[in-house]
């Protein structure tokens, strides 16, 4: 079984290069994060036996990785909004718009 | 009541010699070994919150050079905070009574614990050597660019303190939460826990998550400063707010590391001294945990001035507001307790009383900060001192000394002078108030933090405080003296001098290196006072 | 004795009030909570005090209905503050449409303000009554924080990037002013005061400097210096983009982005020109940095927010009209 | 519950394994502590690595021109070869691993031996490119050259991929220092099915520091290379 997943993790990494030199405009971010999730999943659930492991250390995973989400969500929730107006809805519309367009 | 003797074997007495000390793995000498560090650090931090205070007695900046007042402030802060506050309960008094709430022979860990109290004293080293050769002046938050480009003092000495310690943090609630998960006794389920091991489980979550941020951001301020890698450059399009994101990330939990085994010992004192069961068990346990998971998404009211959006700054103000409601609720609960209890006015108690005022009235100062409108005038003013201090003295510190008096006839065997104890305990709580009430005018009156030299019409107020902070100085000295006269001249206190429940209790006192003769069945609750016949034995 | 006792700090803005107000239904809720904790606690240790040794507490656990009382009640308080505190924040955050402007600067250990007319100040800063002030800031160096505590604003002054607060004073006098966040040595000498005078005062004031130029003027100079203008044309032929009623409108970078045209946006082309390129442009700008400092350059931000919209709108940008952003007074 | 419910005890009470510690009751007990601790652990490094990553996201979403240009002064070969040798070192772990939980220590040894080869040729690796980042002048300091637009910016991305391959690196080193502890005990015999925890350990250890690697490739050498000159 572990050759299957170290074939799988070598199939996902030509995947991500070769995604790496076509241009998906705004997406190219999107799937190179995804495809390392899958690989790290693959590693962790196999390699790492937390797929036959207690429901406890899986508890502990996700909970390094509930509050991994935190500090990124919450830190980029100040630097996405900073740019926002605070200006009543209508005078500042234009603003906004052109802020959340980036 | 026949007078007891002390144990004929116990872990203090079985070997003797300082190697039997430094290489020891029993959670109990590492314990005292811990204690005996940070009241060497605790004293070395007062030593400069004296100088401190005494340089702000009079208006003008007189005494020492602003630069030298630059220098006390922060080691004060860093010493405090990093060596004192953060290990204070949990590597002492965690340390020595989590493996016997529980039943256990010891920490999952006793080597891991045994090196963890060896980086601490590495990065205490560190930061020691960082003082002796000139010292630090970033403050104790190490603020850049002030820190990586501005400051001529030696920032990475004391980072790589810090750094270090966090290491010590990181494998002491490691150690703590294997332990509780692993090794509980028979018939000990998480309902039957003592309180005081629920606050250390939930503050050993916060030293986990937290700590390891804190660790990565110090690294980099030293890497920044030293080989110029800029990552917080403002010059090179950096964001030095960045720093302060991932600062407060830990340092705000960090207060909860702090005042979250404090809570612990209240819930054990409050329950042995009104001889009445926890009020809600089950909602002051929970609150604990509440404390640590919204503790982690409120940092940013730190940085409500800091140039943060306008929105995500109401975010956090919400989210602070939710993390008052845990405190608010343990407060009550403790309150409830004592209604209808047997209440003993032993020198814990008052210690306890102490730290319900104190950390009420720093709580709700606390709710002044979270206001957005009014944090933006007050931050970075005597009041936010004024606040913290509350908590983290009148909160954590009060604790302390309470869990030192309760337990120190289970740590050391022998009685402490119960009058004199009372005394202090008078002494602290007036000292406290008259020291910090004052910075709470203060800073509504506009007086910011970090001021070598102030405006004249803000001196009487600071005289006040440094007249409190005379008396206060007193007030923790005089603890220091009795307990070292009882190591020698204490009544030997018994098994269980209280009356209290907990398995601890149920050991001689000093325990046996493995804690307990054989492992013991637990059957019932942890605060099953009333059930019980009263022996004080 | 007690008149060298202050309580409380003077009310100065039209802020102040606001802040004080919350302020003090926070302390009476404070000074009714302690005061309950600090009453139950002792009437219930004196009530309940142990009498004989073998006396032991009531077997009571708890109360659900109890902790729903005091979760919720708490709650529904703290949401009450969080609301009004929130709303008065939005007003210390949002400077109104006709603010005059003035423009500061922090650097270790002075605080450097120049006013629109022209005149320049150090550590003392001059406001006219009645009239909504918001001061732009930066720093030269590290982070310092104007704290003005009898207007009840403070705003961290970080370098690279402007912060702004605003107020309008509401009464005559001299006031504090203080640099908030440690920045070293002087930290405590970084203080200053504000004077706030009748506005026909303040325009005496403002043109007893000894005629000096307007800081749009100034910052003109500086642009034909720097040979700005052999690039920069105002009718978009040349290789740089017209500045022409640049100030304000929405500009179309290469990248595809579109940005507001502010403060921020103006000194961050000057200094890091290809940031921010603009569509249609070749990255032919050299940077600035180390040529034009934090004054000069709040100068040219001036000069270029001075500069009116052409006949016919410039490549790339959409004048925008009515926008908060140009806060442009007819000064 | 000092031990949960299946695991009760393998050995008679009196024959304590040689490797149970005198804390614990059982071997069960003691593993499972063990496998705990080294979670959490891992949950640390995790944090420990956030805070780098959380640089990385808010300066990418910032100047991500500047993230384009600084991706392309990287070494996609050198890197996607590193990819698969540590990949490959990871599959080499998890199976010395297996040998060792199932009794057959030369195995383990051998695979020991291969996964730290493996690591070893990542350094080796990952030491020519700094190298060649050194002859060229693309180590931020006050020697930093680069030519573009964004010299500034692409500075922090090189000041980022620095810091987090460099922090990789270190726990590569950390990992081979590990395994050949780990390496030597086996050599000795002192794993049997009962008792491997030592060869566990390190090894979520090891696979940790691959799965760094799988964010830290794609992050810094392959993202939005492909939309630079648009």
């Amino acid at each position: 079984m572990y050759y299957g997943i170290f074939a799988a993790l070598m199939v996902f990494t030509g995947l991500t290069i070769g995604v790496a030199f076509i241009n998906l405009g705004a997406l190219n971010f999107p799937v190179a994060i995804s495809i390392a999730i899958i690989k790290a999943t693959l590693v962790i659930l196999f390699f790492m036996h937390v797929w036959y492991s207690s429901q406890l250390t899986k508890l502990i995973i996700g909970t390094g990785l509930f509050f991994l989400m935190v500090l990124f969500v919450l830190t980029m929730s100040d630097y996405i909004s900073r740019g926002w107006s605070t200006y009543p809805a209508g005078a500042g519309q234009s603003t906004r718009q052109s802020e959340s367009a980036r | 009541m026949t007078t007891p003797l002390l144990p004929r074997e116990h872990y203090l007495n079985i070997r003797y010699g300082i190697l039997s000390w430094l290489l020891t793995k029993d959670h109990k000498r590492i314990a005292l070994l811990y204690l005996i560090s940070v009241t060497a650090f605790f004293f070395l931090g007062g030593f400069f919150a004296v100088l401190i205070r005494l340089e702000l007695a009079t208006p003008a900046g007189d005494m020492v050079s602003s630069d030298t007042y630059n220098k006390l402030f922060t080691m004060h802060g860093v010493i405090m905070v990093f060596f004192f506050l953060i290990p204070s309960i949990p590597a002492v008094l965690g340390n020595f009574l989590i493996p016997m709430m529980i039943g256990a022979k010891d920490l999952a860990f006793p080597r891991l614990n045994l090196l963890s109290w060896y980086i601490y004293m590495l990065g205490g080293t560190f930061t020691m050597w960082a003082v002796i050769v000139g010292g630090v002046d970033t403050g104790w938050t190490f603020y850049t660019p002030y820190s990586t480009a501005a400051s001529n003092t030696n920032v990475v000495a004391t980072g790589l303190g810090v750094f270090i310690t966090g290491f010590s943090s990181i494998l002491t609630g490691l150690n703590f939460i294997v332990t509780i998960h692993r090794m509980r006794a028979p018939g000990l389920t998480w309902f039957r826990l003592p309180l005081f091991v629920w606050a250390h489980y939930a503050t050993s979550l916060i030293f986990i998550l937290g700590t390891p941020v804190i660790a990565i951001t110090v690294l980099l301020l030293a890497v920044e400063r030293g080989l110029h890698i800029g990552i917080f450059d403002p010059a090179l399009g950096g964001d030095p707010v960045l720093f302060q994101h991932l600062f407060w990330f830990y340092s705000h939990p960090a207060v909860y590391i702090m005042v979250l085994p404090s809570m612990g010992v209240v819930s054990e004192v409050v329950a042995c001294f009104s001889r009445k069961n926890i009020f809600g068990y089950s909602f002051v346990a929970f609150s604990s945990l509440a404390i640590a998971v919204f503790g982690f998404l409120v940092w940013a009211h730190h940085m409500f001035v800091a140039g943060m959006s306008v929105y995500a700054a109401m975010i956090f103000s919400f989210l602070s507001y939710a993390v008052a409601i845990p405190s608010a609720v343990k407060v009550f609960n403790w309150t409830a307790t004592l209604y209808k209890g047997s209440i003993s006015w032993q020198a814990p108690l008052l210690f306890v009383f102490g730290f319900l005022g104190l950390f009420t009235i720093g709580g709700m100062t606390g709710l002044f900060l979270a206001a957005l409108a009014i944090d933006v005038h007050v931050h970075d003013t005597y009041f936010i001192v004024a606040h913290f201090h509350y908590i983290m003295v009148g909160g954590a510190i009060m604790g302390y000394m309470a869990g030192l008096h309760f337990w120190w006839p289970k740590i050391t065997g022998r009685m402490y002078p119960e009058g004199w104890a009372k005394f202090s305990a008078l002494v602290i709580f007036i000292g406290f108030n008259l020291t910090f009430f004052p910075q709470f005018v203060l800073g509504y009156l506009g007086m910011p933090r970090r001021y070598h030299a102030y405006p004249e019409e803000f001196q009487v107020l600071n005289v006040m405080s440094s007249a409190g902070a005379s008396i206060l100085a007193v007030g923790y000295v005089i603890p220091m003296v009795y307990f070292l006269w009882s190591l020698r001249y204490g009544r030997a206190a018994g098994p269980n001098p209280w009356g209290a429940t907990g398995l601890e209790w149920t050991t001689q006192s000093p325990p046996l290196t493995e804690n307990f003769p054989m492992t013991p069945v637990v059957t019932e609750g942890a605060y099953e006072y009333s059930k019980r016949e009263m022996r004080v034995v | 004795m007690w008149s060298s006792l202050p309580l409380f700090p003077e009310q100065a803005s039209t802020l102040a009030h606001q802040v004080d107000n919350l302020y003090f239904f926070l302390v009476a809720l404070t000074a009714f909570f302690s005061t309950l904790i600090a009453v139950l606690v002792v009437v219930f240790a004196v009530k309940y005090r142990r009498t004989h040794a073998a006396q032991v507490g009531a077997p009571i656990t708890g109360s659900v209905p109890l902790e729903l009382m005091w979760s919720i009640i708490p709650f529904g308080i703290a949401m009450v503050i969080f609301a009004w505190s929130a709303n008065v924040y939005f007003n210390m955050a949002r400077p109104p449409d006709e603010s005059m402007e003035i423009y500061a600067v922090g650097k270790r250990w002075m605080w450097k303000f120049q006013h629109i007319g022209g005149r320049r100040e150090i550590n003392e800063l001059h406001v006219p009554i009645g009239r909504p002030v918001k001061v732009t800031m930066t720093s030269e160096d590290v982070i310092h924080d104007l704290y003005l505590p009898n207007f009840r604003v403070k705003a961290d002054v970080i370098p690279g990037r402007y912060s702004t607060i605003w107020f309008e004073a509401t009464k005559r006098g001299e006031y504090h002013l203080f640099c908030a966040e440690y920045c070293g040595t002087k930290h405590s000498a970084m203080i200053g005061r504000v004077v706030v005078m009748e506005p026909t005062e303040y325009q005496a004031w403002l043109s007893g400097g000894g005629g000096e130029m307007s800081l749009a003027a100034r910052g003109e100079r500086m642009f034909q210096e720097l040979a700005c203008h052999t690039c920069h044309l105002p009718d978009a032929s040349g290789r740089g983009p017209s500045l022409q009623g640049l100030f304000g409108s929405q500009v179309k970078l290469a990248d595809g982005r579109t940005v507001t045209a502010d403060e921020g946006y103006v000194r961050e082309s000057i200094l890091n020109p290809q940031a921010k390129l603009v569509a249609g442009y070749q990255p032919l700008m050299p940077t600035f940095q180390g040529l034009v400092n934090e004054e000069a350059l709040m100068g040219l931000i001036e000069y270029v927010k001075s500069l009116p919209p052409a006949a016919g709108a410039p490549t790339g940008t959409a004048p925008q009209p009515a926008t908060p952003q140009g806060e442009r007074k007819p000064q | 519950m000092p031990a949960p419910p299946g695991a009760v005890h393998v050995h008679d009470a009196h024959a304590h394994h040689p490797a149970l510690q005198h804390q614990f009751e059982t071997m069960g007990q003691q593993l499972e502590s063990a496998t705990l601790g080294m979670w959490l652990f891992l949950v640390t490094e995790i944090m420990f690595f956030g805070g780098l990553f959380m640089a990385y996201l808010l300066y990418r979403v910032w100047y991500p021109v500047a993230w384009a240009e600084g991706s392309l002064e990287l070494d996609i070969l050198l890197g996607g070869v590193n990819t698969v040798v540590l990949i490959g070192s990871s599959l080499t772990m998890a199976l010395a691993v297996r040998a060792a939980q199932t009794g057959f220590p030369r195995a383990t040894v051998n695979y020991l031996l291969v996964t730290m080869a493996l690591g070893l040729t990542f350094l080796v690796i990952k030491g020519f490119e700094y190298a060649h980042k050194f002859e060229t002048g693309h180590v931020p300091g006050p020697n930093f050259h680069f030519e573009g637009p964004h010299a500034q910016q692409v500075e922090i991305f090189l000041s980022l991929y620095f810091a987090m391959t460099g922090l990789h690196a270190v726990h590569m080193v950390i990992g081979f220092g590990l395994l050949s502890v780990i390496a030597w005990m086996a050599y000795r015999r002192r794993f049997s099915p009962e008792w491997y925890a030592p060869v566990e350990m390190a090894g979520l250890y090891w696979h940790f520091v691959d799965i760094v690697w799988i964010f830290l490739f794609p992050l810094l050498y392959l993202v939005d290379r492909a939309h630079h000159f648009v």
